[in-house]
């Protein structure tokens, strides 16, 4: 079992000639993804590594292959244009790894997307993986383990770090999700937090967040409304200055708001064990498992 | 992106806002040729990307032209938290009948641009948010639709009585949609908005935060950047696609990954430490993107021990490790370097750091405590 | 009983101290419709012939109030902006009688009405009255009477002249619609059908079609397949050439769809009573009733 | 209110639309002088707001500039469709790889603006539709986030297999959409849109229909009415605010309302007549219309009766009858006058007509009966 991404998905990979995108795709299939088409306008009909067929348009590759979700490694001013091709096509869920996109187009793509009641994970996200089911986007396949530890980040090097320390000490993983840094994004953690909670090969939740908004308070309070399964937390951001925009777009403390010691607060009040360390999740989450 | 006041200023202009005429003055002389131009009294601003300007005393008021070329001496070349003041913008001392503050600002929660008024203007609007909420009144924009006529006008009327200042202020707000998208902004606001005595509505002083994201499709925006302005280790590690940030401590930071940055100056922190900048050398292992990222590190006197801490994924630790051989060959480093890689490629880096003299380990909090540790013997 | 607009009708007129919109809510007033306020922007506070509040914003005019239909009588530049503030506000009905409302600004208008689940009769309409009840729009009220037939037609003064025959004949109405003259309208024939369908107190309808569009042959199937209450239909532009716009500017023949014939044929199909004349709708009507 | 061809040719090359250089003659000589500067064949074609123009001998080739003046002297003053041509077009005779159409227009059940794109361009989409409808694509656009990238590119491969010549048609998609929105338009379309040997998509003939709603405010657009195209009493009726069509028939009628006034025309047909024309006067009941109204009518040579159908409603029976009194003061009219009056004032316009020597009546087919029986008698 699995959240999101798992034995059933059907994968179409956008910007498949793209540097990045052959080179993740061809990461992709070697994980055991099935990865069933391709897009790159004006080479439908060709073949990427002589097995995926490849479509001009995702609609074109939905019919042909029954794909049922997409991941997008397009560039930045193509991005919004491959959601809503992905969205528009029929796919129930589109993870977009692509970095950059401007906020202004996702103002656009969300409530396009929503209307048509497709998920959307990302952008700026590294993507999601149910380690030896599928990997769809750029989590490195082999620091992850088979488990019962759901993951869910904004971000992407911690998200492995962390990821790396739990698979060293046996605790593998459900389902690992990076939702992305930007500042509008599909999926948050509240969707991810509900999923895995419902999701029967789950047993605890890893939620890695960071400075800026307040997705985390959110996400805290629903911890403490909806959750039975126990939920060990991280947040980055504790030495970050007010105002400055600290890598993720979406990783700013705005006047007082969005700070790490608010949100480090909503996750004790809400019950939630707070790691001061990456390297406290093992034994934090021993402790509840 | 940050854009200056008086850039600021133009682009609203350029969208049919009323602005008063007001002119950018590099040298107190040219000051003095503005006043005289604009005749009466005039407020000297400082132009820098900082808040709080008028607190710092870069905000002055002359009543005539010779006054307005001592004031601008005055403010040029003043630090403001930090930054230098390199312009300053020469305006009409404008009688003022009241002051509102209009803005519009990407809301993460409703996934919209909100647009934000208050009575209360010219005054911080945190400020306000904080001591006098009900005096902010904000609508979520619905991109699908845009502002609607109805809409700023139901706004407005919290600003005005007058049907014509309504009216005005309406229109007003509509333009500064449209510059707020047509600059690719994540904020723009204006305030004061101001009535003048003969019931004009204008504005008086205007910010644009432009999306950086948003450049690459805007040259014309892009061409605003005032690099002068900003403290010249972030220009320079911008312009080799770095994403740096200066802090006050002196355990220089160079890791991968803006999340595991921040963790790691983080568990300097924790370790009793102080980082000295945020640096995230980014996802591709350029080793040319690590000479650069060490070279700005260093060229920081606070420094005292320099951290790597790479996790291996698309970025490759050998990669990593070749640019810290380069840079080192290339920099006479005299600080103490301790380097932690996990992940892709792991061994092979080891491999040619070990070849080159160095050590590294591969455990996060050991290589945070000795690095720590080393700058505070050093220190 | 009535439908869309009647005892229940809490009145708010747009544009109440314009020429066109101050005649009409006497008029209203008079027949004993309960018009709650007015709205005309920079006037808030007054009162219209002594009574009537009037407001800035139709928002202020219904939490002050509890208007919960509009009417509009703005010039067609501010249409859309009226028929959007309107739907913003909360009211349920919205009737639009401003005629030159840009069909561009209705395919915006449309959606977001939708989008608000506010229903929409017009643009370009004579709006609605159920006699003895309430008068929304400018049907002249001496000409009505209170009875079982409803009535929905495209035209104004046909429609009044059918009405005309109807009441003197003593065939009073429940309701009268008209769903106005342009391409893009809020309400259509199937919408009004299945109301008068649903009202107890409808016995029997008058659709009045005309030229352009295939909204009468829409409604037609839907008489034959969801009705059963007799019809009886009129089609206006028997001689009218193709090509060309007959005053209303839905009236159009298109190529060779649209055409009156065409519709008169799918209303025999469908086992509605043609008239050929307007006069006929007596003889035809008792004997159904 | 229709375009003329160049006029829309006009439009897409300012949205950026590749239109080859063509220019507008009313003299054969000026013809002549646009062949040279073009060098090499020209087509010729007459500038009339009609369809089938080349089946009417409005479009010619030719090969050089002397016989480009002969052929627009043969077109210049023809008749098409009733319609004098006054304009040619000079367009170079473009060698053409394939025929393609893209069009716009708004739907009425989608109730959105409609892409229409054929591989089968340069023939009546009409005739493609009712024949080889499986040639037709349609893609309602949502005007709440336009015409998106990837629908454009998605018909545009249903038109080129070429990438370069998907990706140039879709940008013309995008960009005929945008000068639709701009025009104010009820359609736009490309017939053909051509490619060249060289590879090149282009517009080689357009169409627009701006609706007549959208014209106050856009004074641009506007301004490019021609009425001089247009029938010249329906010119005058539009001018007066009336809504006129003329017709063959020779009973001309006079009604308030459109649709009533479409109930009447048929109700003429009916009792075995011919309705001279299609006239709504409109709500408002300004005697001054009525006169305007009854000159028009009574200046067309067919007419050989006249029948008034008013419903008073917001019209004022009594103002139509002063009407009626003005106009057949000033007219002089020799046509019989058949009246119908009913509702609002209808015995003071009883009154009114009486006193003036007219008698009138309230039903409706009674009075149409009248004037059909009297235009019989007449011709």
């Amino acid at each position: 079992m699995s959240v999101f991404v798992g034995r059933d998905t059907r994968l179409v990979v956008q910007g498949i000639t793209g540097r990045d995108g052959s080179f993740h795709a061809g990461q992709m299939l070697e994980y055991g993804t099935a990865v069933v088409a391709g897009v790159t306008p004006g080479k439908g009909g060709q073949k990427f590594e002589n097995k995926v067929p490849i479509f001009d348009t995702v609609a074109d590759a939905v019919s042909a292959t029954g794909a049922n979700t997409s991941v997008i490694y397009v560039p930045a001013r193509f991005a919004a244009d491959a959601m809503f091709e992905a969205s528009d096509a029929g796919v129930s869920l589109v993870v977009c790894i692509t970095e950059g996109v401007p906020v202004l187009d996702m103002t656009r793509v969300l409530p396009y997307l929503k209307e048509r009641s497709t998920r959307l994970i990302g952008p700026n996200c590294p993507g999601a993986i149910s380690p030896g089911c599928a990997k769809v986007g750029i989590i490195p396949g082999q620091i992850c383990r088979e488990g019962h530890i759901g993951v869910v980040s904004r971000s992407g090097t911690l998200t492995y770090e962390i990821i790396h320390q739990l698979s060293r000490t046996g605790l593998g993983q459900s389902t690992c999700v990076g939702i992305g840094g930007d500042p509008l994004i599909g999926t948050n953690f509240i969707d991810c937090l509900s999923a895995f909670e419902a999701d029967p090969d789950t047993q605890a939740v890893v939620m890695i967040g960071e400075i800026g908004g307040t997705d985390e308070q959110n996400a805290a309070q629903f911890v403490s409304q909806s959750m039975k399964k126990p939920v060990v937390g991280f947040i980055a951001g504790q030495t970050a200055p007010p105002g400055r925009r600290m890598g993720h777009a979406g990783a700013i403390i705005s006047g007082s708001s969005g700070t790490a010691a608010e949100k480090m607060q909503s996750f004790a009040a809400a019950g939630i064990a707070v790691m001061q360390r990456p390297s406290d999740v093992v034994p934090l989450l021993k402790d509840r498992v | 992106m940050n854009l200056h006041e008086y850039q600021a200023r133009g682009l609203l202009k350029a969208a049919g806002i009323p602005v008063p005429d007001a002119e950018v003055a590099e040298r107190p002389e040219e000051a003095e040729i503005i006043a005289k131009r604009l005749r009466g009294p005039v407020v000297i601003k400082a132009q820098v990307h900082a808040g709080g300007r008028g607190k710092a005393g870069g905000v002055k008021i002359a009543q005539d032209p010779g006054e307005a070329r001592e004031k601008a001496r005055q403010i040029l070349g003043m630090q403001i938290k930090g930054l230098t003041v390199g312009k300053v913008l020469v305006a009409p001392a404008a009688e003022i009948a009241s002051e509102s503050y209009v803005g519009i600002v990407i809301d993460r929660s409703s996934q919209r641009p909100v647009l934000m008024v208050s009575p209360a203007g010219g005054v911080d609007i945190e400020e306000v948010a904080a001591k006098t909420p009900e005096k902010i009144f904000r609508l979520p924009i619905d991109p699908r639709f845009g502002l609607l006529s109805h809409q700023a006008m139901g706004l407005a009327f919290k600003l005005y009585r007058d049907i014509d200042q309504v009216r005005q202020a309406a229109t007003i707000m509509q333009r500064l949609y449209h510059a707020f998208l047509d600059a690719g902004a994540s904020l723009a606001e204006i305030n004061p908005l101001v009535t003048t005595p003969k019931g004009e509505v204008a504005a008086l002083d205007a910010k644009i935060v432009v999306d950086d994201n948003e450049l690459d499709r805007r040259p014309g925006i892009a061409a605003l950047r005032d690099s002068s302005a900003d403290d010249a280790s972030e220009t320079k590690a911008r312009e080799a696609g770095l994403s740096f940030i200066k802090l006050t401590g002196n355990v220089g930071c160079c890791v991968n990954g803006a999340g595991l940055a921040m963790a790691t100056m983080d568990l300097v922190k924790y370790y009793g430490g102080d980082p000295a900048n945020f640096l995230d050398i980014g996802g591709s292992s350029n080793p040319q993107k690590v000479v650069v990222a060490l070279g700005i590190i260093a060229s920081d006197p606070n420094v005292k021990s320099i951290l790597f801490n790479i996790f291996g994924g698309i970025t490759r630790c050998d990669d990593v490790a070749k640019g810290i051989v380069a840079a080192t060959r290339q920099l006479k480093l005299v600080r103490p370097l301790v380097i932690r890689l996990t992940g892709t490629n792991e061994q092979l880096a080891m491999d040619i750091l070990q070849q080159n003299g160095f050590t590294a380990g591969t455990d996060m909090d050991e290589a945070v405590k000795q690095a720590v540790k080393l700058a505070q013997e050093a220190a």
